[in-house]
């Protein structure tokens, strides 16, 4: 992986906010490289689950961008993601996972400077938190040899 | 699976911050990729004829294309598959343009993401499947909504294609606001002789059928197949009999507003809107009929030589078959009452709105085309005409522009002089918007020739001081206070979207505005279409408009549904959602979200109730596949696996 | 006893069975049991021991008119049910009970021996004859208890609880403990969760709003979101799809954390987003059978656009 | 019988150039069997100089000291005077929005600000205190000789989205009452427009005209009287009539009430108790009461 030690994953519906990372990409915007775009229809498909599958596999960082309130070219999907993601967002921490990590927005197809800004800034938020480590890294077999044993210990005792 | 990647150089575009030849190299690494190379323009012909070599050389069923936006050339490479016998959408395209070469300086870093890019691009064509487009007959015939002169254009233009057309109008009778007017801007002719002549073509044109006093009530189906339920209304008049001779008018001794003069005059419970009304057919209003109201009655029926009266017909509901509905719905004037009470809110008989004012210059209007003050029948001499009443006001929350007031006040200025030749006008104004051929020339001529006095304000206050009207106002040019005695106020009021046109447009599943105006696809590429296939938008529905306007975007519209029609069958994209009937558990929460209703319930032979996606209406938004707890419900092309498996790929 | 029986008698004649409990021959504790007919019904009970929910058995009997006992929570599934369409209301006759908060029968077992008499009267338990303190002994889910009383029902048996008071409400006990660990020390804390977990889906079963039953996506290749492996990683992912499943959906009745044979404490997650969905919606599922499940709507002027 | 206790805030005007304003409130208010607290210590609203001040806070400073104070003991505040009313509006809205200036506030206070004291003109609190149809039983018709305007002015419903109080353009919460008495309510179109407010310090000549048209229109609308909730536009009105006929060269006469007067004829109380001779153009009570017992 290049551009750093994380990784970040960027979903992107095809109408606004994918095009508009194409006009930052014309306007020559310079931008981190840690981002991985995955193009999607709309942010009305981005299942929270695949955020989630994404962090699991070794994302540091999600980040999901579509269009403005009522610029939705399916009219409705991103009022849906909206709420969605709202929640996704509001579990991160429950989950263990740093709710910086995960950002949404909306970004025209017109805001190639603000697409810029945004993987800048989101770049920059991720990188001193590190890696997440979410699954416990390459110990996915440690972890299934650990047991029953490590888990009995309640972890407030072990504070 | 045999897999090709080809990255492009695209000259230095790519280049000359991405080893193309090291992203092939590490391509070539990736699982079932059989072959991979660099080429150095690959959308153009030598370009897309290296791939469609390697196609065959390599017998490759699977291609991943790494160079610009798909946004820029998909359906480029898409054609270039299918010459090369793949299926088009067994090519992926990944962005090493737009979202690599152009953002980035270090060729280091550069190359490294673009070949994460394309190993993503790999994962993700690995589980693609062929895909094929579906069709789907259509209708031939065409339902518009709405019969003013928009509507008129669209049905005739179609009909004339030799398309069916049925033209549905709420009204009695068809004409619009146009059939209001007495004259046009900015060349004064007659509003009835270019448009009655129109009207009875629709009448009698073989290719349409008209239904008045009709609403459209439910829209079910989609592009290419909409069923359209229609009511149409009882008027307790036989169409078929009514000769139009008016006797029941004569003699009906109800009377009932007068709603085509806007309230100027009075009509009869049954009558007929005007004289040259298509159809020529009288209707009863039971809210105004004295049989209805007192129970006794009938002159009206007595008196009808063709027997046409029926006091027993009822409403009926037409289910129809339509491959294309345009909505041709018009306006109506704001009701400025409420959100001018400092005009007198209504109090003042003296105020009248300018279609009011316009009904009483026509010649064949409720006063024989005299101006009369309403309070007392005197001939006015000073009028003061009122732009922006209703537009352009911030305060009363309407911004927009009606777009023809300007115009029309012009208008009225010079009918007011030749109708009363020692008259002297004033028009308060904003600003002078005149922006059509020949436009600007005419509201000169309301200044010079008219000698309609222009004062640059708006204005605060009228009121009633001995018989006349004062009208406060400022004169923002010369910086004071003006005020002027009127005998007679006329305000042009701002446009609104007729009534109901909400409440249609949801029917529609069309979006709308805080106005009620439909909403257009796209303002500027597609300013005749809507969001939804197959409906198109004519006229002052879509927002205001004067005639020339009108009639151009109604030809549009018309040619947009000639075009579909000329189809005997509808390709539809193959990117949309299905279901897989076997485990689908029929909680319908796909049925909820979906912004298409493009879902319905079928049953199995096993009893089982399922979803099953509706191919014509559904766009791929992919809304229903999160919305499915199963995750039975799948977006071709976008599937839950090939987007796990792209992410998966970058980050292992 | 509470006049149960002639109830479930009673609203057989117009239903072709009554879901509700009957007394284990064996440990003398309740269990579920499906009574057809009048001579099956003199079996019927309902005490502190009748902890499961058995609205988990309506969407399996879609084809039946049901009769069902509920508790006040057991109804908020039923009504999340209805509104999910997953039950038809005509159908079901439900019989409310009020519940006083129920026993953790396990609990007592590890503690006095599996199969010990356990007779709860009027705020005193005895447990194999000795009188020991109750509230030691009643279930984790009676702590964050919402409603005694059923919201819905066709006909009463015995008595209603009443309001519950709302300092009895506690929440989860390891709350406290997890709201003080850092993101990182969560993700530590929930890998050793589910390293314990042994992929038995009892969570799934047991819950009244998992009725995708042999379709569930956490055993699917297609998609796949979970992988095969039993270990702490695919085990979160199974978790995180049953949290995301239940968004807006769960009525917070506990069988999950009950019935898990490992002791992971599932509600940590659910009450969290229960709190989540309250806060963001104001909506409770299964609190009213007029509202619509806040993920399957939205409302252009209420929702807020802060992010972005 | 004390129904509801309400702070009270008169302002300087009540207590010097409207002195019938006070005391006719106090009457009405007695006769409905309200207790009324003079708020303690009361200080200047801001007037309109202090919104102005280089300090943008003393606008909020000086009505808010006010909302403070009746804050401690009551539920809300009456102030009869428009333009105390105003202000105190415009300072709740201030401390209520705005945390910076809530926090200064607090700091000069030294405590924390106690802003949410619900603020009442005179109309709000009367229109609270007593139904039209409960008027209209105890006026038994007693002003039905009469027709009369209300004058709202501009300090009463402006801006409308700080006071909430009645529509800017076209105000009606005084009607209701009004016609509880007995007169005629014809529309009187001029109820909002500007009567010249303090301009009567730099250019009288701009406020002689002002006000000159609100009385020529009331005149020609055939009032017999105006009413109105403000101690400035009723000093324009009534206070500089003979001024404006001078200036103006005309000879009109149009008796201009305060609200509570009008209310407190219509309860039966004498115009002497409601100070009515303090007006400058005297209404011809004789007419006006022709009839009643």
């Amino acid at each position: 992986m290049s551009g750093g030690d994380i990784k970040l994953v960027g979903f992107l519906c095809n109408w606004c906010s994918y095009a508009g990372a194409d006009m930052a990409g014309t306007s020559r915007m310079a931008q981190p490289a840690e981002m991985r775009i995955v193009r999607l229809p709309c942010t009305g498909r981005v299942n929270p689950l695949l955020v989630l599958k994404a962090f699991q596999e070794g994302a540091d960082g999600v980040l999901v961008s579509g269009c403005h309130p009522g610029d939705c070219h399916y009219n409705e999907g991103n009022y849906y993601a909206h709420r969605r993601l709202e929640l996704l967002s509001r579990m991160m921490a429950v989950y263990g996972i740093e709710p910086e990590r995960f950002r949404y927005t909306w970004i025209s197809a017109s805001e190639g400077a603000r697409w810029a800004e945004t993987v800048t800034g989101f770049t920059e938020t991720i990188r001193p938190l590190g890696r997440l480590n979410l699954a416990g890294g390459g110990a996915r077999d440690d972890d299934h040899h650990q047991g029953p044993a490590a888990g009995s210990a309640s972890p407030a005792e072990k504070r | 699976m045999r897999i090709g990647v080809f990255v492009c150089q695209c000259g230095t575009n790519i280049a000359a911050t991405v080893s193309t030849e090291r992203v092939a190299s590490a391509a070539m690494a990736l699982r079932d990729v059989v072959h991979a190379e660099s080429i150095q323009y690959t959308c153009s012909d030598p370009g897309q004829r290296t791939v469609i070599a390697a196609a065959h050389k390599y017998a490759l069923d699977r291609v991943v294309i790494a160079a610009c936006s798909p946004r820029m050339h998909e359906t480029t490479f898409q054609r270039t598959m299918a010459q090369a016998g793949i299926n088009p959408f067994m090519m992926e395209m990944v962005n090493i343009r737009e979202h690599c070469s152009w953002i980035h300086s270090d060729m280091e870093v550069a190359t490294e993401k673009a070949i994460d890019l394309v190993s993503m691009g790999v994962a993700k064509v690995r589980g693609q499947t062929p895909l094929f487009s579906s069709h789907v007959p259509v209708v031939s015939e065409v339902l518009i909504i709405g019969g003013g002169v928009a509507g008129i254009q669209a049905a005739l233009d179609i009909a004339d294609a030799g398309m069916p057309v049925t033209l549905v109008e709420r009204g009695p009778t068809i004409g619009g606001n146009m059939a209001r007017l007495d004259k046009t801007f900015p060349t004064l002719d007659c509003s009835s002789c270019i448009l009655t002549p129109r009207m009875v073509e629709v009448k009698h044109h073989e290719n349409i059928r008209l239904m008045v006093n009709s609403e459209v009530e439910q829209v079910r189906g989609y592009i290419g197949n909409f069923e359209v339920d229609i009511r149409k209304k009882a008027t307790c008049v036989d169409e078929e009999k009514c000769t139009g001779c008016q006797i029941c008018e004569q003699k009906c001794p109800s009377e009932a507003p007068d709603e085509f003069n806007a309230g100027v005059g009075e009509t009869k419970a049954i009558s007929i809107a005007f004289p040259q009304a298509v159809p020529l057919v009288a209707s009863l209003r039971k809210e105004y009929c004295r049989l209805y109201i007192k129970g006794k009655c009938g002159i009206c029926k007595k008196v009808c030589p063709a027997d046409a009266v029926d006091y027993e017909q009822e409403d009926e509901l037409h289910t129809e078959k339509f491959g294309a509905i345009v909505v041709a719905t018009g306006y109506e004037l704001f009701d400025w009452r409420q959100a001018y009470p400092h005009y007198g809110g209504g109090l003042y008989p003296d105020v009248i709105t300018s279609i009011q004012y316009e009904r009483m210059l026509s010649a064949s209007g409720p006063t024989g085309g005299h101006i009369q003050r309403p309070s007392d029948g005197a001939e006015p001499k000073e009028i003061v005409f009122l732009s922006c009443v209703g537009s352009r006001d911030e305060s009363i929350g309407r911004p927009l522009c009606c777009k023809v007031g300007c115009m029309y006040i012009a208008k009225q200025a010079i009918l007011t002089r030749e109708h009363i030749p020692d008259s002297r006008t004033y028009v308060f104004y904003m600003d002078v918007r005149a922006g059509g051929k020949g436009y600007d020339e005419f509201y000169r001529r309301a200044q010079k020739e008219a000698g309609a006095v222009y004062l640059r304000g708006r204005v605060g206050k009228i009121y009633p001081r001995g018989g006349k009207l004062v009208v406060m106002g400022a004169d923002t040019l010369v910086g004071e206070n003006v005020e002027v005695e009127a005998d007679l106020v006329v305000l042009a009021t701002g446009i609104d979207a007729a009534a109901g046109a909400g409440s249609l447009a949801q029917r529609l599943n069309i979006p709308y505005d805080q106005y009620g105006f439909l909403s257009e696809s796209h303002p500027k590429l597609r300013p005749v279409e809507t969001t939804t296939g197959g409906i198109f938008l004519a006229g002052a529905c879509q927002g205001p408009k004067d005639i020339p306007e009108t009639v151009a975007q109604a030809s549009a519209a018309a040619a947009k549904v000639i075009v579909l029609l000329s189809h005997d069958e509808l390709e539809t994209s193959p990117m949309i959602a299905e279901v897989n009937h076997m485990r689908c558990i029929g909680c319908f929460k796909c049925r909820e979200v979906c912004p298409y209703h493009a879902i319905e319930e079928q049953g199995l032979r096993d009893g089982r109730r399922v979803a099953v996606v509706i191919e014509s209406l559904c766009q791929g938004c992919g809304l229903c596949t999160v919305a499915c707890p199963p995750s039975v419900i799948s977006l071709r092309g976008y599937t839950d696996n090939q987007l796990i498996e792209e992410v998966t790929a970058v980050l292992r | 006893m509470n006049g149960i029986v002639d109830t479930i008698k009673n609203v057989l004649k117009e239903t072709d069975l009554v879901l509700g409990w009957t007394t284990d021959p064996v440990t003398g504790v309740a269990t579920p049991a499906r009574f057809h007919d009048e001579k099956e019904a003199e079996q019927a009970v309902f005490d502190s021991t009748c902890a499961h929910n058995l609205a988990v058995h309506l969407p399996r009997l879609k084809d039946s008119r049901v009769g069902i006992v509920a508790k006040g929570c057991d109804a908020r599934s039923v009504i999340e049910l209805i509104i999910e369409h997953e039950v038809q209301r005509e159908q079901l006759a439900v019989i409310g009970v009020g519940c006083g908060s129920l026993l953790d029968v396990k609990k007592i077992w590890r503690r006095y021996g599996y199969g010990v008499a356990i007779k709860d009267r009027d705020d005193s338990l005895l447990i194999g004859g000795e009188q020991v303190n109750r509230d030691e002994f009643i279930q984790r889910k009676c702590h964050g208890c919402l409603e005694a009383d059923p919201d819905i029902y066709d006909v009463i048996a015995g008595e209603v609880t009443g309001e519950i008071p709302t300092d009895t409400v506690r929440p989860h006990p390891l709350h406290d403990m997890f709201v003080s660990l850092t993101p990182a020390e969560r993700r530590s804390f929930w890998r050793e969760q589910f390293s314990r977990c042994i992929r038995c889906y009892a969570c799934r079963e047991v819950c009244p709003m998992c009725f995708c039953r042999d379709v569930c996506i956490m055993q699917t290749q297609i998609p796949r979101w979970a992988g095969g492996a039993v270990d702490a990683k695919q085990s979160e992912m199974i978790q995180l799809i049953r949290v995301n499943h239940l968004a807006g959906r769960c009525t917070g009745c506990g069988e999950c954390e009950r019935a898990c044979p490992v002791g992971i404490p599932l509600m940590l997650l659910l009450d969290e987003q229960n709190h989540a969905i309250e806060e963001m919606f104001a909506y409770g599922a299964g609190a009213s059978l007029k509202a619509r499940p806040p993920l399957l709507v939205f409302d252009v002027n209420k929702d807020i656009w802060g992010k972005g | 019988m004390v129904s509801t206790a309400y702070s009270y805030y008169p302002g300087c005007s009540l207590t010097s150039s409207a002195t019938e304003y006070d005391i006719s409130f106090r009457k009405v208010v007695e006769a409905l069997g309200i207790q009324l607290d003079e708020l303690e210590d009361w200080n200047c609203c801001g007037a309109s100089p202090a919104p102005h001040h280089k300090a943008e806070t003393l606008g909020v400073l000086l009505p808010g000291r006010n909302l403070h104070i009746a804050g401690a003991s009551h539920d809300a505040i009456v102030a009869p005077c428009a333009g105390c009313y105003n202000r105190l509006k415009y300072a709740q809205y201030k401390l209520a929005g705005d945390q910076d200036i809530r926090e200064q506030t607090s700091e000069v206070f030294q405590a924390e600000v106690r802003y949410q004291t619900e603020v009442l003109n005179i109309v709000q609190m009367l229109n609270r205190e007593i139904t039209p149809e409960a008027l209209r039983e105890r006026s038994q018709g007693r002003l039905a000789n009469i027709r009369i305007g209300a004058y709202y002015g501009c300090l009463l419903t402006r801006p409308a989205d700080i006071l909430g109080f009645d529509s800017p353009r076209d105000p009606r919460k005084m009607r209701p009452l009004m016609e509880a008495t007995g007169a005629e309510v014809p529309h009187f179109p001029f109820k909002t427009e500007c009567c010249g407010s303090y301009m009567g310090l730099a250019r009288k000549d701009i406020l002689l005209k002002a006000s000159h048209r609100i009385i020529e229109v009331a005149v020609s609308t055939g009032l017999d009287a105006l009413v109105t909730a403000c101690p400035l536009c009723h000093q324009n009105l009534d206070l500089r009539q003979e001024q404006i006929n001078k200036a103006m060269g005309t000879s009109l006469r149009m008796p201009v009430l305060y609200f509570s007067q009008l209310i407190g004829l219509a309860m039966g109380i004498s115009p002497e108790e409601l100070e009515l001779d303090a007006l400058v153009v005297q209404p011809d009570m004789d007419r006006w009461l022709k009839g009643v017992a």
